[in-house]
């Protein structure tokens, strides 16, 4: 079970004050019934938020390369997480890894809890949370994998990446036991979903073309319909973090919708400043950083502490999309690592300042059992954050060169490249209008 | 019997279809182009990726015509599309050898 | 807290039935899940929902304007309700305004209640209301308003007409202690957005080459699936409204639902017998005409009031859209007034007699304490409606003067127009098919 | 109130164990929380989901026709499950149909239950199955049949097909007292809609040009846009049907996504080996065909089960899709038949192998009351899907050939279907960009 | 070399391509395009706002054919998109004075 | 006057537009259209139904030059839009009579 609840110091009281929680161990309906809800709210946020938020920034031609990918994504990931990934995230194991006793979910019935939840709920809902992460690294190689390289990647990557980082934070392992704060996957999901794309995009290369052709959006309605699905499914994602629905749910979706709302706003003004005028996408991607910055610290901030995440998630962001695309000139194509991996890491570090309850209105809600400052909560956080990129970079860069091994070659070829990966993968066009 | 091909803006196009009507013009066929010219396009931005769009939306008539009416029709469309700014466009004249009529086979100034 | 729970007469029978709600003061599980829930559902509403089916309508060179018009209203308020909104409207103050008591949401911690769910919770389900309010009115001015000007307005809107209009009804004050029954929203909601897209319509002045330039709606299926996602989120807005999943809930979600689906059947036929043919976009406007008119009324109502109360709303408000766009020639673009404004009239009205308990099938759950006869609730609904038209049309009409002032006029010049929002003001296309 | 609930043998000692359920006839909070966004995620599966997942595969004529269609049914089948439908699928009756004692929901006030949620929200989670079968029929006749005559259709079938139906398997009918398993509405649901649509395919005859011309979809993002919606909303149908949020809601929830995931990955990977190209279209169809298919099976079955159950979905369903339209050259025009139909009577019958506690990791949850084996559970399901198939076929053909009669023929003349529906049965285009 | 342009029904355009590809023309550049002629548009209705639409939607075939050829090739045209009904369209022809194979630089009929 | 009527391949518009700018060519009018020639298409398959696209997507360019222009024009295009590959595409040239710019009335070369 994910120790982020065992953490929280009031929640002893809690259950002696409600007579229907008195003892751990049986199930309450209440919280079942907000995880149920949530796990649908994250999936959503996958299929279809993810998938048409990125795939609305592509070409046209590779529009449907995009859906399939993160469809193909959500399907592998989910029998793998089934198969072993829970196991070895969740299972007991060791300080590194879990282990395999419930592989294939053995020993996991309609009765069995995990908290007061059931226990197919917990690992179903934490099965989104696997789902998303490999999904979001899509937007690092998009336009030019091929697919048999991408669904092998995404597989490997899953097992050997996202399930151990897992079982370092949530799942009993070394990060958690120091104290690591990681409400909902600032370390789990965004550094490493964040990382693993700028790997990926020093190991593909470049789209043909960039960074001199134009590679403009090819329907930017897809992508904002796309975003507004994000930011709803992200109330399950932090709120359902929670495992509860209660004080801590709600707070962690106030402070979510806070940095939201302030990432998107700081974004469009530095652009209205900036360059002249607010867009929508700049908007979007700033509420998307916004999100991405908060998710660590969600169960953990207040309000006020949110306010500031969200305008420094904005502002960081914004300046590392520019500085990777212009100074790097690194065809992240679609922004995975600036928005996610930098706001991961924003996040991850600052919750060690806003957990602090001496901020005045800018308080949080206390440090790590054992931890009683913010310098130590800091350099706690900070480990988190230089093992998982560490890690994360060594492992993908790794995977990557071996599945290049084993499906000759990374990229289609050029002509494909140029005829689009939906012709060229799969045999379909988007439109037909 | 002549084809005029007219580029205008889009926004007068039925301004301009309601010229050729008055003069007695009946079809026009109408496709929607980009033209590159003097016009300046615009900037697109994209987190920050500049794109500059040379390319503006145009829109193209073709209009079978008979040599008498030629004159009439070109002042009609020159009288609806223009607006004096930059981006006007440009009206192109060439030689029709034959028109068909495909409903009946009419040929010739019949045809149009 | 909402004072709508309060009014209703069975909850202390309800509190002693349920063991777990013995204390008033003590966290309901259920009611957290479900209200959770809610404010995901309403914010859905408004990202995606309302703002594809805003965008849908509008010609393509102003899709993206009215997407970013629509989120960035998100993002504004938000803000704003969490540093003053929430405490002018909910802060204990006076009959005519709350105080500055809850600024910052002073005093709302992880624990604080309001009733028997957080108060962090119902902070941020009222938050979604406060959304969608001022975005229901960017149908009004759309593809004219400058975005300087439109940020401004919504704004200043939010805590000059909509916050005092919320405390008046559901915050305590005048229009609540005198019995005015507003379940979900009629006159907050829909009667304060509906007049005031009526007076921008007004102010603002035509689209250029309205009414004699066609100007049909550039995608019709982005509309159409913004109203299915509407009418989903709407279960969460009148559902949610019962701040407790009872059967008060889920009453409320059944006539909302009947309604919805009369208002839409209404329409379609109306065009069939007049026109020919009924339209796909007559269904939704009917359906989107049902539920505004059932909001007022959800709590109070039955399946069989539901039903004449859709068909009423149909009917009344396709006749009212005809009458604004044919007779008056007001450019309410799309169509605010005479569907939200007209059927939150209508159904603020409407309640009072539906909500009688003497109609047979077409009876309701009684009025409001100490109001015993149609008669007597029709003139307290009547008041209210007054009330919140007079105050709404004036003081919007003063904002929008103010606001012209300070951004030196309220809609982009001709030529800008002609070109289009899009990239006049946001620099982006939303198509590159 | 739906029997699947009484069969379960271990409800009475959850009861025991949760004080707060000790009383049957008290609301359970939590199970009502979970029910109504259950509820809202069935709606959000018609609407927008289904719509937009059909939408997306017609040509770009009759785009809106479909959407039409889809909302109109929503609202149709909305009133009469109201007034009448409701009352003839769950009135006490007798083996074979209800009665009229709940006629336009008499009796059902805000406070009457529903086994431990409020009727009213029993009445409208099933109002949400009752609208979405008759729209899954849609994509058997789509862009071709008479707006007037299909709405009458619509109509006619909701209430002498699907509401007898119902009655028989969760009203208290004879194929329920029989023992049968359908958790969500394999034979309910999926088999109904299946072979109507297969009746109406054949009754219509096939679109001008078919299988000659090329009618390729004209939108596959909306299409797999939809897809995504219609996986998210069906956790609320299978995890919905426990009626309850607890250990069963969640294992429903958990096979369904794994035979989602599964049919996928199954129909992705035939192609890949049969055609060298795995298509996007093809794993949303895998994916729905998975998700129809372990219908019926998801409160019985376990997640291993749901694995054999969502392969055998993608195989058997992608083969039938070929036969019907290669060989058969029948054109069920959006594939309802072989996805739903055939996955419901797979699904129906496969649930008697895979409810068996006696396969280890496949193992499920027990049989039926007083069924003992595998073949026993097989036989009561074969009966069933016989019976439904039966029914269903005879009462199809002979509504069609009434509504025939009464609309002067089912589809629309020649021109009409060359020209597109949106413009001659609704006067508007979908696209205007 | 003359250049044929034919405006046709949109649903005639297979129809017409194999009606040229059976006497050896292969090659065929195809524009939607919007016909206003005599052939009259249709209503929509947008909440009771009345929109006249009176283009409608066509295919505009461009075929270079040699001298030899143009006979025959708009009668297969005639033949494969007449209807009988009002809107089948027209052929024009003009003279090309140039034809050049981008790939090969091969000019005239070679390039055809 | 002349009109040379390019069919290129579409990805190849940026280089060819570039060319035409450098021997000063400053106007285009650019139509996305599709093609049927020898190239071949490619086959799409939507649930086992299998839809064979004979037409590829081109892109047309409408460029009026004077005569002095022209071959210097050709090639231009046929540099920058040569791959060698089949289906880059065909240039046709016909004979303008006439070329007004509407903004001005002027006529002739001086409005190019
Ligand atoms: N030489 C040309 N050949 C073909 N089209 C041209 C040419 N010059 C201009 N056009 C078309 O005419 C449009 C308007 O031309 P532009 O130079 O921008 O303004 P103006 O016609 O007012 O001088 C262009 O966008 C293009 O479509
Ligand atoms: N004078 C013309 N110039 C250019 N195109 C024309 C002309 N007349 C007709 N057309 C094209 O031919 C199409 C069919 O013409 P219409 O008058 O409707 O029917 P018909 O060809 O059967 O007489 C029109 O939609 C238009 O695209
Ligand atoms: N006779 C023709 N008339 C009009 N357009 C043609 C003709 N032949 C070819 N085209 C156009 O030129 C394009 C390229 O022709 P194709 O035969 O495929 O290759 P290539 O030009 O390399 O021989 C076609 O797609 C079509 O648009």
């Amino acid at each position: 079970m994910s120790n982020k609840i065992i953490k929280k110091g009031g929640l002893l009281a809690v259950l002696l004050l409600l007579p229907s929680l008195a003892f751990a161990d049986e199930l309450n309906g209440a919280n079942t019934a907000w995880i149920l809800t949530a796990t649908a709210l994250v999936l959503f946020m996958t299929i279809p938020g993810l998938s048409m938020f990125y795939a609305g920034l592509v070409r046209s031609k590779n529009v449907l390369s995009v859906f399939m990918q993160c469809f193909a994504i959500t399907c592998v990931t989910s029998i793998l997480w089934f198969v072993a990934g829970y196991s070895l995230a969740f299972g007991e194991g060791n300080a590194w890894i879990g282990d395999f006793s419930k592989v294939m979910l053995a020993g996991v019935d309609r009765d069995t809890l995990s908290g007061d939840i059931p226990e197919s709920l917990f690992a179903m809902f934490q099965m989104t949370f696997a789902i998303i992460t490999p999904a979001l690294i899509v937007g690092a190689f998009a336009e030019r994998m091929k697919f048999s390289a991408m669904l092998l990647f995404s597989g490997i990557w899953l097992l050997v990446v996202y399930a151990p980082v897992t079982h370092w934070v949530w799942g009993g392992g070394w990060l958690g036991s120091m104290g690591v704060y990681d409400f909902a996957g600032g370390l789990v999901v965004h550094i490493t979903a964040g990382v693993a794309a700028l790997v990926a995009a020093l190991v593909l290369g470049p789209r043909k073309g960039f960074p001199t052709t134009a590679m403009p959006p090819h329907n930017l309605t897809m992508t904002i319909a796309g975003a507004g699905m994000l930011w709803v499914g992200w109330f399950g994602f932090n709120g359902g973090s929670a495992l509860a629905a209660n004080g801590d749910a709600a707070m962690a979706i106030l402070v979510t919708h806070i940095s939201a709302s302030m990432g998107a706003l700081t974004w469009a003004f530095i652009e209205w400043r900036k360059f002249g005028k607010p867009s929508a996408l700049g908007a979007v991607t700033g509420m998307v950083a916004g999100l991405g910055t908060i998710t660590p610290a969600s169960g953990f901030v207040g309000p006020g502490g949110a306010l500031i995440i969200g305008l420094l998630a904005g502002f960081v962001c914004f300046n590392a999309t520019q500085f990777i695309k212009q100074k790097l000139k690194i065809d992240d194509s679609l922004d995975v690592f600036p928005v996610h991996g930098v706001g991961g890491i924003l996040g991850t570090l600052a919750v060690a300042i806003f957990a602090s309850t001496e901020l005045g209105v800018f308080s949080g809600y206390g440090f790590a059992d054992g931890i009683s400052s913010i310098a130590d909560q800091f350099s706690v956080q900070a480990i988190g954050v230089v093992a998982v990129i560490v890690f994360t970079a060594v492992a993908t860069y790794v995977i990557l060169k071996l599945v290049a091994l084993l499906t000759g070659g990374l990229r289609v070829d050029e002509e494909a490249e140029q005829q689009g990966l939906d012709i060229v993968s799969h045999e379909e066009t988007g439109y037909n209008l | 019997m002549k084809l005029i091909t007219a580029i205008i803006k889009p926004f007068k196009l039925d301004d301009v279809r309601e010229g050729l009507s008055d003069i007695g013009v009946a079809g026009v066929t109408v496709t929607e182009v980009k033209g590159f010219g003097r016009q300046r396009g615009h900037t697109e931005l994209y987190r920050g990726a500049e794109y500059v769009v040379d390319f503006l939306p145009k829109v193209k008539l073709e209009i079978a015509v008979s040599e008498e009416q030629l004159d009439q029709a070109i002042d009609a469309i020159i009288a609806a599309a223009n607006t004096g700014k930059i981006g006007d466009g440009k009206i192109f004249v060439t030689n029709l050898e034959k028109v068909i009529r495909i409903r009946t086979g009419e040929t010739g100034n019949e045809a149009l």
